[in-house]
């Protein structure tokens, strides 16, 4: 599979996701998430970024429980929950936010 | 009793996985329950049934598949460890089933006695 | 508690990092290459026989015929098959691997 | 990330809290084994029990600083152990006497941890309900 963004042809898993994680830009980001049927604002951006930064500093995509922990610390409380989280992404930050953010499949679950 | 065991080597080259075996015959022997096998790291070779052995020799992965089958042995190989080994669903062998990381935690919370077999 | 070693005295430290956290009243198994520690005037003996005092050792039988070491095993050392590494187990709280 | 099957598993599992212990002999790159077992310690997080980790031998080398794989093209693991601490994952016990027979001491970690002797290492492992070494 693959997605065209910019002239540029990507290879993607058959999920969606980046099989090149350098191949990530915003550009990127926001044809993966027209496929997702997420419309990117401000609020997804707030945790695509996050979740990029964690990325970048612990080499691994946080569980949910430590995500919401985290951007309700970064972000103020109102966000750092997992109805939030739901509602900019629907089929859950995990699957949705980490394919939009470049990340790598998450391998824990099934 | 019940006990989890823990196989973190795949067959034949290391004796680990023909170890846990011993061993999980013997308990059930004994009267004992085995409430799960979990397989991690190469262990997850152990669950592939492509292998295979020599006729004069042990049939690692059968003999786990008729483990399962008698004892209604829940036999668990973890997706990540396979996915990085190339063991998913398509070359499962009879008995095992795919599954998270989760499980090995939950059997060392359910099992009396938790028991790894590695190198 | 019950330690488990599976190595070669000669090959990996494993076995000298257990008897260094083996505590007294615990219980040591020796199986796979791990048997060959048990044997009687190797260099491990001397090791093994000082861990004696504290804890308890045992060796595996079918690993030690297999090696054809059967009949060196070191007095002291107390031969189980897995019917009794499962006893072992059962009987210690915990356990714990050396590999 | 999970967000299915682990964490269903989580909340099946709620109510019994066990001491875990996962111990890490073996140093890194060398083989799988302290990836793999830094694996398991994240998803153990999310069973809300009391995990500790226990580094000796070899795997003190696991939390050493500095570490660059760039040019053997492994994936660089060592900033994990600092995010372990979002997990609750809060009890790292590093032996003294592995750290000084490798000529190494706790400046040369890159995370916080209790250097703690051999002896009350064997102490830890003693308390624990489940030990699992690989």
């Amino acid at each position: 599979m693959s997605i065209e963004v910019g002239g540029r042809t990507l290879e993607t898993d058959e999920e969606g996701y980046l099989v090149n994680l350098s191949d990530w830009s915003e550009e990127v980001a926001n044809e993966i998430a027209k496929a997702e049927n997420v419309a990117m604002t401000e609020n997804h951006w707030e945790v695509v970024n996050f979740l990029r930064e964690y990325y970048n500093e612990y080499q691994i995509a946080p569980a949910v429980r430590v995500l919401t922990k985290a951007i309700g610390k970064k972000l103020g409380p109102e966000k750092g929950n997992s109805k939030y989280l739901y509602e900019l992404f629907p089929y859950g930050p995990a699957k949705q936010a980490c394919k939009i953010a470049g990340l790598p499949k998450p391998t824990g679950c099934v | 009793m019940k006990f989890g065991l823990l196989i973190n080597e795949g067959p034949y080259n290391h004796q680990a996985a023909d170890t846990a075996y011993k061993f999980a015959r013997a308990a059930l022997a004994k009267g004992h329950e085995i409430r799960r096998v979990f397989f991690y790291n190469d262990g997850v070779n152990n669950a592939t049934r492509l292998t295979e052995p020599p006729q004069d020799d042990r049939h690692i992965v059968n003999r786990w598949s008729k483990l399962a089958e008698e004892g209604g042995i829940d036999l668990v190989v973890c997706v990540a460890a396979g996915l990085r080994r190339g063991l998913v669903e398509d070359n499962l062998a009879p008995g095992f089933r795919i599954s998270g990381l989760g499980q090995l935690v939950e059997a060392g919370i359910e099992a009396d006695r938790l028991v790894v077999f590695g190198d | 508690m019950l330690h488990i070693v599976n190595k070669s005295p000669y090959e990996k430290t494993s076995l000298a990092s257990c008897l260094a956290h083996a505590r007294k009243g615990g219980a040591v198994l020796l199986i796979e290459d791990a048997v060959y520690a048990a044997t009687r005037g190797s260099v491990a003996e001397a090791a093994l026989r000082r861990a004696m005092q504290d804890v308890a050792v045992y060796a595996l039988g079918p690993d030690l015929e297999a090696r054809g070491i059967k009949g060196k095993v070191m007095d002291g050392v107390t031969v189980v098959d897995f019917g009794g590494f499962v006893d072992l187990v059962a009987e210690h709280r915990t356990n714990q691997s050396w590999l | 990330m999970t967000d299915t099957r682990d964490e269903i598993d989580a909340e099946e599992g709620a109510g019994v809290v066990k001491k875990f212990m996962f111990v890490n002999r073996k140093a890194p790159y060398g083989t799988i084994y302290a990836l793999e077992s830094l694996e398991v310690v994240l998803i153990s997080a999310a069973f809300d029990q009391d995990v500790s980790l226990a580094f000796l031998d070899d795997g003190v080398y696991q939390l050493v600083k500095g570490q660059d794989t760039k040019a053997i093209e492994v994936k660089n693991f060592s900033p994990t152990y600092r995010a372990l601490e979002g997990y609750d994952v809060e009890k790292l016990y590093v032996e003294r006497e592995s750290l000084a027979a490798r000529g190494l001491t706790e400046d040369d970690l890159l995370v916080p941890v209790q250097v703690v002797s051999a002896a009350e290492m064997a102490e830890l492992m003693e308390a624990q309900d489940v030990v699992i070494g690989f």
